[in-house]
């Protein structure tokens, strides 16, 4: 697809942050799911997303992106989702993402909710 | 007078259709389109040039996506065709509960999105040859492009 | 392989210069060239392309102007095609000091950029009809590109 | 061209602040010279010319500024420049624009300094 993304895993207590690098593709699927194979995010109480300012995220990606909410669905980890514009917090709802994870406005904001 | 249309031709590969995308967010900004609509533009016009290589060509490298833009009249028209034979069935409706019970592909987002995205947008546009989608983008108010733009 | 170009075409209106501008912008960051090389590549489109409008077709807004594009071994090739004759003579070389005391036109800038942004330019380069600019922009070492894009 | 500019003019003291909103083309000359026209901007001991982040500037621009400069050397009024990005830095150095204006990190800076 054309991009790579390095995901920075951070334990706070009983969540952990998924820190995005880079655009969401069809391309970002092996490392959403190598992130989430790590223990500190499949085994966290909560997730928090965190997608990079700016960065392109496609129809591909929210597929991504759906397949691990389906993953933390089965395990009722809770999922908060930052760093996203307004146009793609549009899309996330208009898609129904944010009937799984909910949209916070900054990262700390999401870690302490969870 | 209408204007003389751009035209980008891309090869099917993905991860080209961000250049679709700025070219076609450019265009949008240059005739007036505020950033929330530019974005709008922008999802549509990517998700459409996807469709195009990976559905119509086949991720052949060596068939071309084309991308057509015009604007008249207040309106934005775009076009993406591609060498295919266009929709072998209406694509299912996505339903977000059915995908996260693994019901339904995580995919097949595309459409649905664009159809939200644009004034209008036709999937089985006519064209001499492959398949074309056609969408349309209204500048809101029809005041900006002639004002700011001689 | 070599990959298929990229090609857009546009009426030569002024403005209409970063519809090229942005999509070669796009087209660099997608073959891994650094934001500050991206820069460097966005004016010297920009500028090539205004001078196909203006000089090549005269802002003839019937006339084309076309921008290929490819990137082949490390380098981005790239090309603007106007539908004039190319220079008359060669452009006076631009002395800020003068054009200050108003003893050069403000004016006559492009070409001095471009030649000091892009790794090599040819202002006259052939073309089967009308007059091209080719300009390349090598990618430093050579690697991101064939690692992180497939 | 295809583009508008607002220049809003700011006197602090001796210095007025010109702040250009908006692309710089070569459709930027009457903003220039109309701004440039009120005593504000053409009697100020130092004139500060603000840029907005992420501006468009091409050559076309820069003539513009040119012949500003040209009344400014005539009239020994000294120039600040602010808001380049890094980018049009170098492109106004390569230019030679920093023979008859200096350029400053902040607006507040280069008040100080004219
Ligand atoms: N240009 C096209 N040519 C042929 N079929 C298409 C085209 N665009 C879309 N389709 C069909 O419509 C389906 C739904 O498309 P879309 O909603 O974009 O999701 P996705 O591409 O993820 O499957 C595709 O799976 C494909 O079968
Ligand atoms: N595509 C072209 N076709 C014909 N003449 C050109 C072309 N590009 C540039 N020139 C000539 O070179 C001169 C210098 O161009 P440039 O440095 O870009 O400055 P400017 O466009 O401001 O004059 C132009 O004035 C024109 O005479």
């Amino acid at each position: 697809m054309g991009n790579e993304n390095q995901i920075v895993i951070e334990r706070h207590g009983t969540v952990t942050l998924l820190d995005i690098k880079g655009d969401v593709t069809s391309a970002s699927e092996s490392f959403f799911s190598q992130a989430y194979a790590n223990p500190d995010a499949s085994g966290a109480r909560g997730l928090v997303l965190n997608f990079s300012e700016g960065a392109y995220i496609n129809s591909g990606g929210i597929a991504v992106l759906i397949q691990l909410l389906a993953k933390t669905n089965k395990t009722k980890q809770k999922v908060g989702i930052t760093g996203l514009s307004d146009h793609f917090k549009k899309i996330f709802k208009m898609v129904g993402i944010t009937r799984f994870a909910t949209i916070y406005d900054s990262v700390s904001e999401a870690i302490s909710a969870l | 007078m209408k204007e003389v249309p751009v035209h980008i031709s891309l090869p099917s590969v993905l991860g080209y259709e961000r250049i679709a995308m700025e070219c076609a967010a450019s265009f949008a900004k240059l005739k007036g389109f505020q950033p929330d609509k530019v974005d709008d533009l922008k999802t549509a016009v990517s998700e459409a040039c996807m469709n195009a290589i990976e559905h119509g060509n086949r991720c052949n490298a060596g068939s071309n996506v084309l991308v057509i833009m015009q604007f008249n009249e207040g309106e934005l028209l775009l076009w993406v065709k591609d060498e295919g034979r266009g929709f072998k069935h209406k694509p299912e409706e996505p339903n977000i509960e059915r995908k996260i019970m693994r019901l339904q592909t995580p995919r097949g987002l595309g459409i649905f999105l664009i159809k939200r995205l644009v004034d209008h947008v036709d999937f089985d546009a006519a064209t001499d040859r492959g398949h074309a989608v056609h969408m349309r983008l209204s500048l809101p108010e029809r005041m900006a492009s002639n004002a700011v733009f001689k």
